[in-house]
Order: C-alpha cells, then structure tokens, then sequence
C-alpha cells in the first residue's frame, strides 16, 4: 500500500458477451461496486478483453489518475497477463491489477441460480477491491538464463523439437530411456498420408 | 417419412425421468448390443440398438406399442460390453414401464396356473427370477384360496416355474413336462439299451442344452447334425428349466449320462436360471455319490458367449468318464 | 533419426531417465539417470560380433515381443546411436560377447547406473504414449486367441526390415491370411477405458489396409468402425483411395470374436448399422486398433516436473486453445503425444512449437519471473531476539531461508520460488508473502463473509490445482450451488491456520481447503507441509467448541472439476442440514477463543484493524483518506 | 348284507400303522357292529392257518401295513393277496418303502454289519449274525430270511389302493374305514384317506413368497418363528412336495413336514420334486454360493427320499429288480427255494 495515497479505484465488469451477461447483469455488478470504498469508477463492457476494452481501462487510468484496477471477468488463469500488460501500457505497475473470476467459478457454474450467481460476483468483486487496496507495486524479478535445452523422449515430437533448438544454436540434451531414439515412430511400416518410410 | 411433429422430444425426457432410463440418449448406435444380443437369433425384428435409438428420437407411439420391447430378458450380456457403460436392460424396463402405465401388454402365451392343483405354496415365486409370480387369494370352485398368478408384464417365459413346481401345477404349452418327455424318447431312443446296461457300444449321452447357451446359428446346426443313436439332444428354454425327475426317468432307462447345458456363471439369460440348473445337477450328483454311483452320470456345464464349438467336447468328455468308471450294474 | 545424432548440437542421452529437476525458468538442474548398458558408449563400433555369438534370445519390445532379440543387441539395425546393449536379467555371463568383441574391449560387465546433471534454461516434454493392452476386453479374445494381434503388431509384420521381412503371416501356423478384419476403437472412444478419441487409429488402419492390398491384391480386408475420422489435410482422399481400392468398411463395433479351435480362424460379430443385421464375419486374422494412452511413467514425471495431468492421464497444456505446447510450469513445455494422441505431422508441428516457445527463453539473456516471494518482519522475528527457532527454513523446500542466530531470518530471492509456506508457518507471523500478504487475504475473507456468513462456504484454493480444478468444472459448465466464496492463494502451504480461524470467527458456514494432490505439489513439499498442518485443525477446532464437520480437506488436481463441483455440493447439503441458529451460537461462544489466539495481529503490520471492527471502520478512513 | 370281513396285517415296519388303527377308540365298537376281524396278528388270535383255511377272496378289505423286508413279509403279502377283495398298502412303509427302505441305499450288508456290531448298545464279541436255521434240541428251527432289497407291497403283489402317512393319521383313518363300511371306495388304485392338493394347502404359516434363504438349518440348530413358513426360515420343509392329508400335523409343532404322506397327485418322484422346490428357495449367485449353501443341507438323498425311496428312480438306478426279492447274502444257504414252498 503506497503511503499516504488516495486510492483510486476502477473497477470493470466483463460480460464477455453471453458468459457472463447471459445469466447475470454486469452493469448491476458494476453499480454494486461504484459504491465500495476507494472505488471511483465501475464500469461494464461487452469484451474487456478486446482491444476497445483494453483501451477504456488504459484511458481512464490516465484520465481518473487510477492507482488500482480491478477487473472482474474470467480466471485469472486465462486473462491475468492480458491485464497486467493493459494497466502497465498505462503506466500502472502491473501488480496494482486484480481480477476478480466471475465467469469460469460463477456464471459458468451457476447458471441455473442467477439470483445466486450475481450475489458471488458481487461478494467476488469486493473481495477484489478489498484485496487491491493492500496491494503493493513490485518489480519483476530478473534471472540469467543457461542457453541450453532439454528434450525428454526421442520420438517424432523431441527429434522434431530438438532439432529446430539445435539449428538456432542452442546446444540440446535428448533424453531417451529406451536403447534407440525414434519412439513409435521408428516401428512403424510406411506412414500416411505420403507412404513415405518412417524412419 | 417420418415427419418432425412425429418425434416428441417430451418422451425422452420421459424415458430419462423413469428409474433406469437415464442414460437412453448416450447411446450412439455403435450396435454391440445389437450383435450382442441373443434374443436376435430367434428373432431378428429385435434390435436393442435400434429401440434406443428410436426412443431417442421421440418415436413415441412406435416405440411404445412395438411387441420388441417386451422382449429383452435382462441378461445384461451386452452391458459390461457397452462402450457407453449403458445399462440397456434398464433403459429397455423403463420404456416398459411407461408403455404399462399406458396399458400396453406384452403378446402370449404365458404360463398357466392350474388353480385346482396349485397350493399356494410360494416355491414359483421364489424361484422366479423376475419376480413375476405373486400368490392371490381368489375363489376357486366354491372355496376361498391362495394361489400363484403371473404378472404379464414382467414374465421372460423361461420355464422355471414350470420346472419348480413340485405339484405339476405350473404349465406353460411349448415347454410342458409333456413336450419334453416326448422330446427325450422320440423315436424310442430312451427305450433302447444303455452302455451301463450292457446294451451299447458306448455310453449313451441325453443332454439338455439351453437354447441361449449356444450363441450361433452356426453352432446349433452343428450341434444338431451330431445327434444319434448315442447322442440326444432336448433344448431347453433355460437349463432352470431342467426337471430332475427327468434326469433320473432318463437314467433308469437307456441314457448312461445326463449333460445339462447351461449359460456361464454371469451370462445367464434369465438371471438366475443357470444357478438353478446347477444347484440341481448338483444335487443329483451328492444323491449319485450317496448312493455309490458314478457321479459322472450326471455334468452340469457352463457354455458361455466365448466359448466356441465346446459341445462336442463336453459330450466325449462324458463319454470317456463313464467309460472310465465302473459300472453300477453287472 | 539419423540428423539428430549427426547435429553438432544435439546431445543425445539413450537408455537414460530424468531423475530429478530443480531450479526455474531459465536456470533448471536436471539429474539424468544413465541405465547401464554393460557396453562401453565410445569403444562399440556396432559390428555385431556379439549379438552373433550370443547363445540367448529374448522378447523384442520393439518387435512387439513378437520376435527375439539376443541377450546382447540392438533393437533394430537403424538404432541410433548404434551400440549395442545386455539384457543383464537374461544374460547367462558366458562372456562369449568379450570374446568376440576382442580388441574393442567395449564389453563392461562391471557398468552401473550412472548419474549426470544438467544445467538447462528450458525443458520440452516429449515422451510420447504407449498402446492400450486390449487383453483386458476379454470378449476379443486377444491373448487367448493366437489370430487376434494388434495393429502395432501388424505394422511390425509388414514393415520390411520387422521380423518376417514383411511378409504378413498367421501366428498360428505361419500363413498369410486369406481374410482380415481391422477393428477400430479398440479401447478409445469406451467409457470402461480410454473415453477420448485416440484420433490417428482410423488413418493408420486405412494404411495397413492399403498396403496390404497392394501387397495382397486378394486378401479380404475388412474395417470395422464406428466412425471414420479422417479432419487432416489429404486424409480424406486417402479414405476415398481405400474405398476405391476395395476395401470393405463395415460400420459396426463388434460385440465379440471367438475362435474355432481347430481352424483358428475367428468369428467376428457385429452388427451392419446400415443393416441393422448382425453379420458373422469368419476371418482368418483379426487385427486390433488399440488406444493410444499415457506412457506408464507420466505420473512419475509429472511429479518430478510439478506437471499435471488431464483426465485422460495425458500431461496439462496451460490453456487448451491459447497456450497449448506450454505447461503450467515456466519453462517447461510439452510436444508431441505425451500432450494427447497426436498423429506424425501433428506431432513434428509440436516438437517446432514447442522449440520456438522454449527459444524465446533460450535465445535471451534474461528472464524475468513474478516477484511473488516470501518477505520478512525483522522487528517480528525472534531469531532476531537471539531466541532458537528455524521453523521457516525448515517448510522451505527450496532451502531459501537462512536462520543464524541473533539474526533475524533471511530469504534468498532467486531462491524462492513463492509458495507462502514460510509465511503459514511462521509462529510469530514475521513472514508474509507479496502479492498474498495476510491483509490481502483476510481482507478478502471480511468481504466475503461480510453478509449471512453463516449460509457460505469459503474456499481457499491453490493457484495450481483446486483453483484450475474450479476453472475447468466451469469450462465443463459442471453445476454446483452457488454459495461458496473463493480465495485464491499459491500454494496450499500459504493457507495459514489463522485463516481458517478467521473464517470461523467472521462466521463461515464452513470452510474447505483445498490443494493439489501430493504427487502433482508445485512447490516440492508444499502441499504437504499443507497436509500436516490441516491434520491438527479439526481437534482445534473442537476444543473451541466448533463443529469439525464444518471444515474439510480436499486434493483436487486441475482436471478434476468434476471434483470440485461435487465436494461443493457435499458439503453445500451438508451445510443446509445444519440449524442456522445453532451456527451463529457456536461462532458467538467461540468468538473469544479465537480472538485470543488471534491477538498476534496486533504487532502485525497492518493486520490489528481487522480484530476489532471500530478499529476496522478507523482504518478504512485512513484507506480513504 | 352280511357283515364285512376285514384283516389288517404288520409287515416290517414300527407298528405305528397298527396303533393308528387302535387309535380309533370309539370308532373301533361302530366298526365292529358292521365288520369282523378275521385277522390281526397284533389284536386277534388268529394263526396263518386259519388264513391259508379261508378261501380265495374271503376277506373283504386287508389293510396291509410295513414294507416288504423278509421272505415272511412276501409270503404273507401274497397269502393275503390270494384271500382279500381288496388289498390295501396301509401307511408309508408298504406304500413307498418309508424309513426301511432307506437300508437300501447302503444295502443289506451294511445294515447287518451296523446293527449286529457296530452299534453302541449291541455287545457281541462272537460276531454272531442271525442265521435262517437253528438248531435247537427239539430240532431245527427255520427264521425267516432277510431280502436283500427292502420293497413296497406294490413291488410284490397287485395292490388295489394305498394309503399314505407314517403313520396315516387316525381321522383319515376314520375316512378310509368310512368309505369302506359304506361301500364308498372309488375306483381302484388311488390314494385313500387323503386331502387334494399338498401340505402346504393346509399350512397356516406366512408365506412371504419372495424371500431366498441363504444356508439351510438342521430343526435343532434354530428355533424358528411359528408364524412364517419354515422354508422361508431356512429350514428344509418337505411340505411343497407332500400330499395333503396329515392336517399339517407336524407343522403345528413348529417341526419341518418330512414328507411321509408322500408325492403329491401326479408326481412320480417325491425327491426329485422336493429338491426342484428347494433349490429354488435358495439364493446361489455364483457356483461357491451355490456350493456353500448346498454344504449346509446334510444327507440329500436321506432328506429327499425319506419316506419314499423304496418308491424312487434313484431306487431303481441303484438295485437290479431280479435280486431284491432274494435271500441276502449272508443268510443264503441253498434252501430259499424250499421255504419258499
């Protein structure tokens, strides 16, 4: 939490198209959220993801001078990094974004419960913005990297992969644990669609 | 043609909704059942696969009135097979339940109850595997009793009541005590000195075979052609259906070994009646061995689905232990 | 085969396992396990003096185990490398091998395993899938009938350089068949096996089929399938050339083969859905399109990778459509089948998407990962006061902590990797993890809670497992109630008994943990570390007068949304059987139990506020303000 | 008309046959108002010469009660067949062979060995078997051999009805002597005093009707509940497979029907019928459940046939018919012929 800074908040609601507008309302989410503390805006958007999306997210970081973002749409597993590289175009460090997942562990799963399902998003999204408010900013970590490779299994798939890393230079370990490289492959009598031999 | 309006969705649902039909609509027709299912060699118009794939359509009324659908016997050969760990004959009971509430019957003949003879005493409706005999209480000539009834809806046919009954009260026409008798000593056979006796060359070999126990039209024919003088075959609806009594008529007149033919532990296409026919034989075995006779006079064996061309073995199996044991008769 | 050994660059390890990995993107340590071939690598020439003198056959699982090999061989002449290996379980140590070797002296009966390590910035998993053994169906007969082989066994008999020179012969008695009939999803596409579709099997049928028509212009050929899939570039016209060659394709799935003992010919069964008539197809050999399935050792793999696995056992990609040659490990990729089936082009197109993902990391100097690591509180720390403790180094499965006394506890940045661990268990909660600082987190179970706490259920999820296991019984659109609350942290380690506590106190109906299963940990130890910890809540629990039941414990891996969504739905009716009333009575008695052992939060920074709810109310305003 | 002539005769078998006629009481005194007793060895002094006396067919009714055992029984089994009308199998025994024709199964050997020296209460030191000749000082005496088959009345002379029960139960009694006093018999070779239908037309248990047992007990292994069939109990009940008649007689003792009123109307195996009853009251789902269940029902052939194996396929398969009738081994002497004269 930066010291003595007021938290601006921005919050987006996704409805990514049906996912999630299809069972609940995102602009009621969204409305929920205008009202939580340290939020100075919410906002709905078809696609948040996309790049009119994007790019309402990075116009009113600058124009609201918003100092954390919350975003409210899939797993983080899918769009975390999108967002992260949204809020940093806009000069946000890129930790100050939180999402929260209201498609894939809500709308998703609880279409049957509308009622049920915006009463979680919006539980979800305070959450988040609880959580953007002791956020802190931090700095990538930078590591050397060993410009080597490991290919484990000598089949078509590691041949193919090690040799592609081997004509760019790169030095590659091919690991196989049977006698011979060539896998399945190498049983094999003529292959498709070509008739070619497989060896 | 069949037009859009004929399929009614509202029945799969239907099927889905009644206990055992909820897997109806993952079915994708890849036909195991169908070249599983044995009921198809004696009549081919029955098609599991296709039952389930007109249900899943919608076909309602077709379905429902279709003489087909009363036909499975819940053998359940084809489940463990289903690629689609389908319960076939749960789906095919609960399509069944509905065409009952809709007042559908299923065709005859059925077994008859003598209701002169019958004594109520329950051993038919313990013995039936489906659960299709129930003991009522009605007026018979004058006098209030209790005796047996079958339920239409949920009778296979099988015979084991027939063959449970043990005051002849249970009759069911095409496999009667009579017709089988009649089977057993056509020709004479029965009557023509055994083995045993001093009569024959070789042992002399009656052998009951379950008519589901062979699985190919293939076989049966080849089976049929190795009937002789030294060899008669009975089919039998079931090897529950085997009469011990028969079994020992059998033995006192010209028949050396009695072979009961049966379906393989598992495989039994009615349920229970291969356990039936078993425990029977035995039975008679332990009653043999008491007596101090061959105990090989008598075999139950099982055939099952896989097994191939193993009747002719059975038989000179039987014949090479009679032959090996020692005569009970001088 | 042979570009590979020739490439300057590439090093090829053979008869070798990877035994242990260590380290991150761009700085791996990997342990490779070279198997000892009892032939010295350098000094073999692959003449095959040896195999020729060696007096001992056995099964070739090359050839499918349907042809012998010598004690000492090669499984094939085109292996590379070319050097000869024992098979020390059957040799018989005549040493007729060291004598024909001679001068060479390459045989070393005295090799034992050997150990190497590596130093690598990037790993590509390509280990492939194995075949389905089709004798457990045992209504097809393989195994007890000699004619029913497997279409790997086929490709073997009609390969060239296989065991009979190509000549497709009966196992029985050495004839060619007059008759075959392929089977197809044998094992695939079956819900009592392999539910998938093994995708290449209709493709590698049609080819056998082909060629031995070509071969055998009057063999009977005959494919039995469900459905022909044929979705590649030139597939399909490969399907019209076998139909146009006349190959017979009967669309059925068999019920079952049985054999005739004295012919071996076979019976195969199936009904002609076209027909819907069963046909009894005599044949003389019948051959089986088994499954291709995950390779036996992807489970030990995948642990020493912190790989997952999808249902069907094959590894995870990170995103199915968006990332689908990366694993959910930086770094770490995947090619070819070892991902799911995959057939030869598919699987080259992966090796090369798997080598350009790998060399964006490979071709830079550095890499940048997420700060996320542990952080500590060096006026809390009472190493720092000179007391004994090191309960952090020792949950550290990455020994990135270091303890000296008088000194408050230190972590090594590049050495954490960030599972909060250290954090949980820390006594004094002098350690607290960025990103998912305890504030963040008990800030989030206020929020979550703030409203009939006594109706929900919290969930704490690993980033790895249960959060993907949650993601993917939503890609799944698997149903479950909707009362529960998830908080998303790194590792099960991270998931402090406090909490838990927390939880209880602010009123949750129940609360589930939930992690990745032991063998699929990210973070080594961290799950359990996790496990030990949870053992002990329940008796906590109890002795603060809590319901026990209201708390549980599941492993539920990224695949297994299934999982998720019924140990939701369990414990969801299990909370509607509780009396509400009853709930509220229990959090209110225990209350004050909690709240002392939660009094720790006062020296914590940040954290006093959330004990007292005027004090809660006073630090929004300074939030605000 | 005249007064009827009546015998009643007691081949081998307990005497229960005989007092289940004495059981009448009261009905003896009407019976005698309208019947003489020419002979009943066990309650008239009349000898077999005063049978061989009377003419052929002098006797009206013979109820003629145990099974054929000894060249006596034979003897007199075909006297009285000479001189009755009618000739009766009275009672299990001369019906279907009953308990001593269970003998037959190990034979006339075994049952000498096991009755002469092997049994506990017997003290025989000198191994001594009854002989057929003894000499005595007033001269040779001449014991009635033992044949080697125990047979049915029926087995040895044309018998012209048969009434069933070990013993018949005095009110069926009652019924047969009835019928016979008012000239009401039916027309020959059925079954006398005796009710349609089987045991358990008469058994007033609960039948469930669907219930399988998994084992069989002994009736001294459990006490079963009055109330619900004894089958259904586990408890080997030969009621499905017996004739009615007995009134359910030992079922009302909470003991198991064991069969002795014999098959029921058209069945020719009582066993064999018995045992297709059993089997199916059992639950066997595999072939070791099967075989486990069987394990607990102890001497098939003795529970099956109790009461009628003399009358039995199994019978038939085990002894060849020319022997049955003849002097057992043991006691041959090359003098049957003779006697037989």
């Amino acid at each position: 939490m930066a010291d003595n800074e007021e938290l601006r908040i921005g919050v987006y609601v996704c409805s990514c198209g049906s996912n999630i507008g299809g069972v609940i309302d995102p602009a009621e989410v969204a409305e929920f959220a205008s009202h939580l503390p340290g939020v100075v805006l919410a906002k709905d958007y078809l696609y948040m993801c996309g790049d009119p999306g994007q790019n309402m997210i990075k116009r009113d970081i600058i124009e609201h001078k918003l100092n954390r973002v919350v975003v409210a749409a899939c797993s983080v597993r899918m769009h975390e990094p999108t967002f992260r590289a949204c809020v940093a175009e806009a000069g946000l460090n890129p930790f100050l974004m939180e999402m929260a997942n209201i498609r894939e562990q809500d709308t998703w799963v609880h279409a049957h419960d509308p009622e049920g399902a915006l009463q979680k998003a919006k539980d979800l999204v305070a959450a988040a913005v609880a959580k953007v408010r002791y956020v802190s900013p931090l700095q990538m970590i930078t590591v050397p990297v060993t410009k080597k490779a490991l290919v484990i299994g000598g089949g078509v798939a590691g041949i193919s992969a090690a040799l592609d890393l081997a004509d760019m230079g790169i030095h590659t370990y091919l690991v196989e644990k049977d006698l011979s490289i060539g896998g399945t492959m190498a049983q094999l009598n003529k292959t498709f669609p070509t008739m070619d031999c497989s060896i | 043609m069949i037009r859009s309006d004929e399929l009614d969705r509202s029945f799969v649902q239907e099927v889905m909704a009644e206990p055992g039909g909820e897997h109806l609509i993952t079915c994708w027709s890849c036909g195991t059942c169908a070249a599983t299912c044995l009921v198809r060699r004696f009549d081919p118009s029955f098609n599991p696969r296709l039952i389930l794939h007109k249900a899943g359509l919608g076909l309602r009324e077709e379905v429902l009135s279709s003489e087909e659908i009363w036909q499975c016997s819940a053998c359940d050969l084809c489940y463990p097979r289903c690629p689609k760990q389908i319960h076939i004959s749960e789906v095919m009971k609960a399509i069944r339940n509905i065409a009952i509430r809709e007042g559908y019957e299923p065709p005859g003949p059925f077994p008859e109850v003598d209701e002169q003879i019958c004594s109520g005493c329950a051993v038919c409706t313990r013995a039936c595997p489906y659960e299709a005999i129930e003991r009522v209480t009605k007026v018979v000539d004058g006098e209030e009793r209790t005796v047996a009834q079958v339920t239409k809806t949920l009778c296979m046919k099988c015979g084991i009541c027939v063959a449970a009954c043990p005051s002849g009260a249970m009759n069911l026409e095409s496999i009667s005590d009579r017709e089988l008798i009649s089977r057993m000593g056509a020709g004479g056979w029965l009557e023509k000195p055994g083995y045993l006796q001093g009569g024959a060359e070789e042992p002399r070999i009656l052998a009951f075979v379950c008519q589901w126990s062979i699985h190919s039209d293939r076989e049966w024919e080849k089976i049929r052609g190795l009937e002789s003088d030294q060899l008669r075959i009975v089919n039998l609806s079931c090897s529950g259906r085997v009469d011990p009594a028969m079994i020992l008529m059998a033995l006192t007149k010209g028949a050396d070994g009695v072979l009961v033919v049966g379906c393989k532990e598992g495989e039994c296409h009615y349920q229970r009646g291969t356990y039936l026919g078993r425990s029977k034989v035995a039975l008679l075995e332990q009653m043999l061995e008491q007596l101090g006779i061959a105990k090989s006079r008598v075999r139950f064996a099982e055939s099952g689905s896989l097994d191939r061309f193993l009747f002719p073995r059975l038989v000179r199996e039987m014949v090479e232990e009679i032959k090996a044991s020692v005569p009970v008769v001088a | 085969m042979v570009d590979a050994a020739r490439h300057p660059n590439i090093e090829i390890l053979a008869y070798s396992e990877v035994t242990k990995v260590d380290g991150y993107i761009g700085n791996f340590r990997v342990e490779v396990m070279k198997k000892p071939r009892y032939v010295i690598e350098d000094r073999c020439n692959g003449c095959g003096e040896c195999a020729r003198v060696c007096p001992i056959e056995v099964p070739n699982s090359f050839e499918m185990d349907i042809a012998p090999r010598k004690a000492i061989d090669v499984p094939h002449d085109q292996a590379v490398p070319l050097v000869y290996a024992i098979d020390i379980d059957h040799c018989i140590r005549c040493y007729k091998c060291v004598e024909a070797c001679g001068k060479l002296d390459a045989i070393d009966f005295s090799q034992e395993p050997e150990f190497v390590e590596l130093d690598v910035g990037s790993i590509i998993v390509a280990t492939g899938f194995e075949t389905f053994d089709p004798a457990v169906i045992p209504e097809y007969g393989y195994g007890v009938y000699p004619n029913v082989i497997t279409a790997m066994e086929l490709e073997r008999l009609s390969n060239s350089s296989g065991p009979t020179v190509g000549r497709v012969v009966r196992p029985s008695d050495g004839k060619t068949p007059k008759s075959i009939a392929m089977i197809q999803c044998v094992g695939s596409r079956d819900s009592r096996f392999m539910e998938y579709c093994s995708g290449f099997c209709c493709m590698y049928t049609i080819k056998n089929a082909l060629l031995l028509h070509q071969t055998y212009p009057d063999m009977d050929i005959t494919i039995l399938y469900m459905d022909i899939r044929t979705p590649g570039k030139g597939y399909e016209e490969f399907y019209n050339r076998a139909r146009a060659a006349g190959i017979r394709f009967i669309r059925g799935r068999p019920s079952q083969i049985t054999e005739d003992p004295e012919t071996h010919n076979l019976f195969v069964e199936v009904e002609d859905q076209e027909l819907g008539e069963v046909i009894e197809l005599e044949v003389e050999m019948v051959s089986l399109s088994t499954a291709a399935i995950p390779q036996a050792d992807t489970e030990r793999l995948s642990s020493v990778l912190a790989l997952s696995r999808s249902p069907s056992g094959f590894y995870m990609e990170y995103h199915p459509k968006l990332r689908p040659v990366d694993s959910p490990s930086d770094g770490v990729f995947l090619a070819g089948a070892a991902q799911g089936p995959k057939d030869i082009p598919a699987s080259v197109a992966q090796g090369s998407a798997a080598a350009s993902r790998a060399a964006r990391v490979l071709t830079s100097d550095t890499w940048e990962i997420e700060p996320i690591v542990a952080k500590v509180w060096p006026e809390l720390c009472i190493s720092a006061q000179g007391k004994k403790c090191g309960i952090c180094a020792q949950a550290c499965p990455y020994n990135a902590i270091i303890v000296e006394p008088g000194q408050p506890a230190q972590i090594i940045q590049a050495k954490c990797h960030g599972c909060g661990g250290c954090a949980a268990e820390c006594p004094h909660d002098a350690i607290t993890q960025d990103h998912f600082t305890d504030a963040q987190i008990v800030a989030q179970i206020r929020e979550l809670l703030r409203e009939n706490p006594e109706e929900k259920i919290l969930v704490f999820m690993c980033h790895w497992c249960s959060y993907g296991g949650a993601d993917s019984a939503g890609t799944s659109h698997f149903e479950y109630p909707s009362n529960s609350r998830g908080i998303r942290v790194m590792c099960s380690a991270r998931m402090d008994q406090e909490f838990i506590l927390e939880a209880f106190r602010r009123g949750a109906g129940m609360v589930l943990v939930s992690g990745c299963h032991p063998q699929d940990c990210h973070y080594i130890t961290g799950q359990q570390v996790a496990a030990k910890r949870f053992s002990r809540v329940p008796r906590t629990l109890e002795r603060l007068g809590i319901n026990p039941e209201r708390f549980r414990v599941e492993w539920i891996s990224a695949a297994e949304g299934e999982k998720y969504a019924r140990v939701i739905t369990e414990m969801s009716e299990k909370l509607a059987s509780f009396d509400k009333e009853e709930l509220r009575a229990e959090t209110e008695r225990a209350r004050p139990a909690i709240e002392k052992r939660l009094r720790r939060w006062m020296m914590t920074p940040h954290m006093a506020p959330f004990l007292k709810d005027e004090e809660e109310q006073e630090v929004e305003k300074e939030v605000m303000a | 008309m005249g007064k009827l002539n009546l015998a009643v005769y007691w081949a081998s078998s307990c005497g229960g046959c005989d007092i289940a006629i004495v059981e009448l009481g009261e009905h003896l005194l009407e019976l005698a108002q309208v019947a003489d007793i020419v002979f009943w060895p066990a309650a008239t002094d009349f000898k077999y010469d005063d049978v061989e006396a009377m003419e052929d067919g002098a006797i009206d009714v013979t109820l003629f009660n145990g099974s054929i055992r000894t060249e006596e029984d034979e003897h007199i089994a075909r006297l009285l067949r000479r001189k009755s009308k009618v000739l009766v199998a009275f009672g299990s025994c001369s019906m279907e062979g009953c308990i001593p024709s269970l003998s037959n199964i190990k034979g006339i050997d075994y049952a000498l060995n096991r009755a002469m020296f092997e049994n506990p209460s017997t003290v025989n030191p000198e191994k001594v078997l009854p002989q057929r000749r003894f000499g005595m000082p007033e001269g040779e005496l001449i014991l009635p051999g033992l044949c080697n088959q125990v047979r049915t009345l029926a087995q040895v002379v044309p018998v012209d009805y048969k009434v069933p029960g070990c013993p018949p139960h005095y009110e069926q009694v009652w019924k047969v002597m009835t019928a016979i006093i008012e000239n009401k018999l039916p027309s020959r070779g059925g079954l006398l005093g005796v009710d349609s239908r089987t045991v358990c037309d008469q058994c007033p248990r609960k039948r469930e009707g669907k219930i399988r047992v998994e084992r069989f007990f002994r009736p001294h292994e459990i006490v079963p509940d009055p109330d619900r069939c004894l089958l259904e109990q586990g408890i080997l009940c030969a009621g499905p497979a017996t004739h009615a008649g007995c009134g359910a007689l030992c079922i009302e003792a909470n003991m198991p029907c064991r069969g002795c009123y014999g098959p029921p109307d058209g069945v020719v195996d009582q066993g064999a019928a018995l045992l297709g009853a059993i089997v199916a009251s059992f639950e066997g789902k595999s072939d070791a459940e099967i075989r486990q269940v069987l394990s607990t029902i102890v001497d098939p052939l003795g529970t099956f046939y109790r009461f009628s194996f003399a009358d039995s396929f199994l019978q038939q398969l085990k002894a060849n018919p020319e022997e049955a009738g003849r002097i057992c081994a043991s006691q041959a002497d090359g003098s049957e012929e003779e006697v037989e004269q």
